[in-house]
């Protein structure tokens, strides 16, 4: 087993992995967004911007043979986990090489070889198949631990609650990861919970828990790392509510009316990326050059990610319904 | 007199809820992101402003427990509009729907009456997946003890919400997502009616039944149609449960051919229960066999051209009845 | 209004009520064993032997115009909410004099009349229709409580956590009375719940909670006198859970394979008839004669009600889809 | 050869578990009261002792999780049967079925599979009244990315939970609990075809097309035709999705008329598929309009002649059929 150790080692090799990690979100999702008003994207997109800290945080403390299950706002856990952007991008054109062939788009990522499965886009639906690829992993003895992410609205879900429930109940090795960016859509936490002390919830399931500042990729970091192997210790799920804020809309169609524009730019101060930045910067451990270099490689990537996504293909209409069911039975 | 003023099926939707509480104080909407949002599709926009945050109720995610308590409610005297945003997650709410809404009245020996409007988006077209793509009103066509009604046109959007609050049952409204932006110049809101298919435009070749969302698709086959000597007519279904049998055999018998368009996946849609009553009760008045356009069995893709080739459009429409005529 | 008051004045007079009120359903249910053995009675029969003093002592604090909501368990329930044990028997028999025309069947008393909103067949469903009824007095205006029922199996359902969230949220005046007899059909309670203290997981949705002994009439009665102060004070729902157990088998077509007879035998020695006769009869509240006028009572009650059902008749055939939707609409 | 020993419908499906999971340590089963309880209907009795709570897992009162489990457990390598008590709790886990379970293979461009087998008790006729009595397998066979199968005889019931176990796709078997006490002399448990119906019995008058619980009903009305001169085929659908139209097509083009049977409420049943399927493509063959016996659209009621009343029977068939036919 090669999973992640415990600890985070804050040199500048690893501040530049992290800040790497960072910009290929933000600047894949700025990319997106730009792509979509050109209509190159479609359905529904939303974006990441402002959360990525989350992602790029908890997946340092996966292994390659972990799974992951994400809700329709993936794209970065999809870019952190290993899945090319030329194919995140291809599966938003709707074209063949994409990662789900062109079915999914922007809310159906998937990469098996990833263990990427989803790309979900019914609000807590994904819980359930966590706990049942991490049930598989424990009845088969495979030392694995499944990373399951959710918005604060799941919560009010019943399946948030049945899955939590199972998970504990069972000793399933689940890392709940809930981002709590205070709105489901346009309805405010303090509007859809009693409780708005989302991790203490995890307590009345019997189920270890703690918060954690999502806009701090470094905290975020060291929190998965110690759920991770927990986890991996006990067998037993962990809960990790990190504390973010998406800084768009919530999808492209969304007027925002239910927040005030202030709100958005005392969040945007303290963003993720402004933060690691100016913390790395003044630590010494990375360098303006750093930055500027990280960026070229960052803008290459997207770059190449387009010209992928440009020159792919359109899955034959004849093969619409391939893979309703698998070709033969075994 | 003045032209009539543009509506669009959006603001048809916003004026019959806001009518319908001015009317009466027992009527409120509650849903997800009904208020402070403004609604998924913008149709209550404004309305929170307008009647506050205890007519206009911002839910948490929880389809089944919101739907189930606008049920507790219209028992309690209140006449709820439960807004599910889509009917792909209504399916999250279907035990309260079919276990409680549908059986209440018959189960208590008529003792317990559900007043309840649930509204929901459906439908495909719009490269959301197959998470979001469902069109489930014919399914739900299936279900005894609730109406189910699927608006087509400007003037239903508005004209059935007040007739559906009034029906002491619980009715089911289908607003397919495509037709918000849809307008026409109508005259105020008159009341719909809730229980009969209409003709929305003669033809002495053929019949196409169809409902909702795929009305428009069907209309524009029909001027095709005519294009090249096919006459058709075209029924608008309207009112999916109790079906309007009458109007569909009186279809069928005046033009002896039908084809169904409906946007269901094919296999057990709404489709099969209209050919079921014409194979039923109309089959001496056939002169060719029945035939349907429908979704193909499979989930709704992203790709807008994969999309395009599993929902019905005109021109599958137009291929259909021509192939039936051999013309 | 005449909601009940607080407080339990336990006189001669008042014992002699709660305990006649323990022998209705003790006796009733026995007789509906033996009419099902008979074939009288028909489908599913839940017993609610050893269960009683939780549907007896919450209801001292319920008045007329509150509303209840049930489970298939509730022969008991309507009972003391005042449903005519004939009309409770001849639904059983299925005939149209039953309390639901004969439609519904021993897991579906009705009474509208009563407030007695059923007799519900799902697990969970019925907590939903409790917040509603209880939004519909709030936005109404009045000042009524809901008591909702419910065993502890329900509590890992989906439905459950929505519910409590939203009653919490949206300061719903319901009673949520937890009916814990340790099985959910043959799955006990550590088999099904993670958190196996049912009254903390209130605590997670804000709730007022608390948990009683449930085998005591006195003191559910007590418990459940101060939460519905609580809730007409405040508007806000309140969460009892009472701990029980239940005799018989869970329906008459279980073989109890899962709980040792031992262990039943132990909870009948404290059963909530046997303890509070014997509490009674210690400080003098009752003597035997009064239990014999009682249990005197209360057969004839019953006698009434088995010629009151065998007197019915069949509903017509013809009448099938009557009520399937109202005569007309408005 | 001694003769084939009596098996019960409830012990073929117990054996076919038993089997899969001695064959195969990917499989496991898991639903409520499977274990300690012995199965709601007895189906896993012994089990628990015999495979310990790791391999026959009892679940909490939370149908949506663990189904959702189970298409997990799936994807991460094993071969899971959930039981899912009755039908009438499947309503709870539905977004599981529908928005994961039949559409992740599709939706991920094929890289996910799914080889889940759900099994369900279905049906009404034991006075359970109108939440414990639905019939769902019709209205689940509208669903394009699973197979639905509808075991009516104890070979069947035997049979196929191993090649739907073998399938990469969800599988959901429906069985009819009234079934569990019916009885065949068996000689082991042969796969059964999990892709066609059955001819049950020939005939040359009409055919009597149905499956599940109302397959012996419809025998039973088959023999008593014969007494009257009327010779009918019966055929079994066994598999409700995908339909074998091949076996139905042909059915009725030997017989040129057609009563459908089936559980589900009337209108838009699996009835109403089979006959639109015939309208569609057997048209030419018929010789009369196509009829149906189906449960009535009303919630199940309690009592027990309401209950008939409500139901398909032997008679009612009888008498369609005879209608139909005019003598
Ligand atoms: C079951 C369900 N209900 C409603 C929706 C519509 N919807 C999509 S995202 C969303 C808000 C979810 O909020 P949250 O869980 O906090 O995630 P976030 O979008 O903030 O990341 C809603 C209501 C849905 N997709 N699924
Ligand atoms: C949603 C649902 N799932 C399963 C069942 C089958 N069932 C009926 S009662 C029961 C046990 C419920 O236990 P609990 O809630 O503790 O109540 P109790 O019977 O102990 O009073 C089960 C599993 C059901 N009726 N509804
Ligand atoms: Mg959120
Ligand atoms: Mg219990």
């Amino acid at each position: 087993m090669n999973a992640p150790s415990q600890k985070v080692q804050l040199n500048r090799a690893h501040c530049r992995q992290l800040m790497h990690q960072l910009l290929r979100i933000r600047r894949f999702e700025e990319k997106c967004a730009e792509l979509y008003t050109q209509e190159k994207i479609r359905g529904f997109l939303h974006l990441y911007i402002g959360e990525e800290a989350v992602a790029v945080g908890t997946m340092q403390a996966l292994g390659p043979e972990d799974a992951v299950v994400a809700t329709y706002r993936e794209h970065g856990h999809a870019l952190i986990r290993g899945v090319p952007a030329g194919a995140i991008l291809a599966e938003m054109y709707g074209k063949q090489e994409g990662c789900s062939r062109g079915r999914g788009g922007s809310m159906h990522l998937f990469d098996a070889a990833a263990r990427f499965f989803g790309g979900n886009a019914i609000v807590g639906g994904g819980l359930p198949v966590a706990a049942g690829l991490a049930l598989a992993d424990k009845m088969q003895g495979r030392p694995h631990v499944t990373a399951c992410y959710f918005g604060e609205g799941a919560a009010a879900e019943g399946e948030f609650h049945e899955t939590m429930n199972l998970a504990a109940l069972w000793q399933l090795p689940v890392l709940f990861i809930c981002e709590n960016n205070l709105y489901a859509m346009g309805t405010a936490l303090n509007l859809s919970e009693s409780q708005t002390d989302i991790s203490a919830k995890a307590a009345s399931y019997n189920i270890a828990s703690e918060a954690v500042d999502g806009m701090n990729v470094v905290d975020v970091e060291v929190a998965a790392r110690r759920a991770a192997a927990a986890i991996r210790e006990t067998g037993r799920p962990y809960f990790l509510e990190c504390r973010t804020y998406r800084f768009r809309a919530h999808s492209m169609f969304d007027p925002q009316l239910y927040r005030d524009k202030d709100e958005v730019e005392q969040w945007k101060d303290r963003g993720p990326i402004a933060r690691f930045r100016e913390w790395t910067l003044e630590t010494g451990e990375l360098r303006e050059e750093d930055l500027a270099e990280l960026e070229e490689l960052v803008a290459r990537e997207i770059a190449d990610a387009v010209s992928f996504a440009e020159a792919g293909t359109w899955e034959p209409v004849e093969d619409l319904t391939r893979d309703v069911g698998a070709e033969r039975r075994q | 007199m003045s032209e009539p003023a543009e509506l669009s099926y959006r603001e048809a939707v916003r004026s019959a809820i806001r009518n319908a509480m001015q009317d009466d104080p027992r009527v409120f909407l509650m849903g997800e992101d009904v208020g402070h949002y403004g609604g998924c599709y913008a149709v209550s926009k404004g309305l929170l402003d307008e009647f506050g945050p205890d007519r206009i109720r911002d839910t948490p995610l929880s389809e089944s427990a919101f739907t189930g308590a606008g049920i507790g409610a219209a028992m309690g005297g209140m006449r709820p509009i439960v807004e599910i945003m889509t009917c792909n997650f209504s399916l999250l709410a279907l035990d309260q729907i079919m276990n409680n809404a549908a059986t209440l009245r018959h189960m208590s020996g008529g003792q317990v009456s559900v007043p309840l409007v649930i509204r929901m988006a459906t439908g495909g077209g719009r490269q959301l997946g197959a998470q979001h793509s469902h069109s489930l009103e014919g399914w739900y066509a299936h279900i005894p003890g609730i109406r189910v009604l699927a608006p087509a046109t400007v003037e239903d959007a508005g004209g059935m919400l007040a007739p559906a609050l009034a029906d002491p049952d619980p009715v089911l409204i289908f607003e397919n997502a495509l037709l918000y932006n849809d307008t026409a110049r109508v005259d105020g809101l008159a009341k719909a009616d809730i229980d009969h298919a209409a003709v929305r435009r003669e033809g002495t070749d053929i019949s196409l039944i169809t409902y909702g969302g795929s009305l428009g698709k069907t209309l524009a086959a029909a001027e095709l149609l005519e294009q090249v000597g096919i006459s058709a007519e075209v029924l608008d279904l309207r009112v999916l449960r109790p079906l309007d049998e009458e109007a569909i055999l009186g279809s069928v018998a005046r033009t002896r051919r039908c084809v169904v368009v409906d946007e269901g996946w094919r296999s057990g849609s709404i489709s099969a229960e209209v050919m079921a009553r014409i194979s039923e009760s109309g089959f001496w008045n056939l002169d060719a066999p029945l035939a349907r356009v429908c979704s193909e069995e499979v989930p709704i893709p992203y790709a807008k051209h994969l999309e395009d080739a599993a929902l019905p459009n005109t021109d599958k429409i137009v291929q259909a009845v021509r192939k039936l005529l051999g013309r």
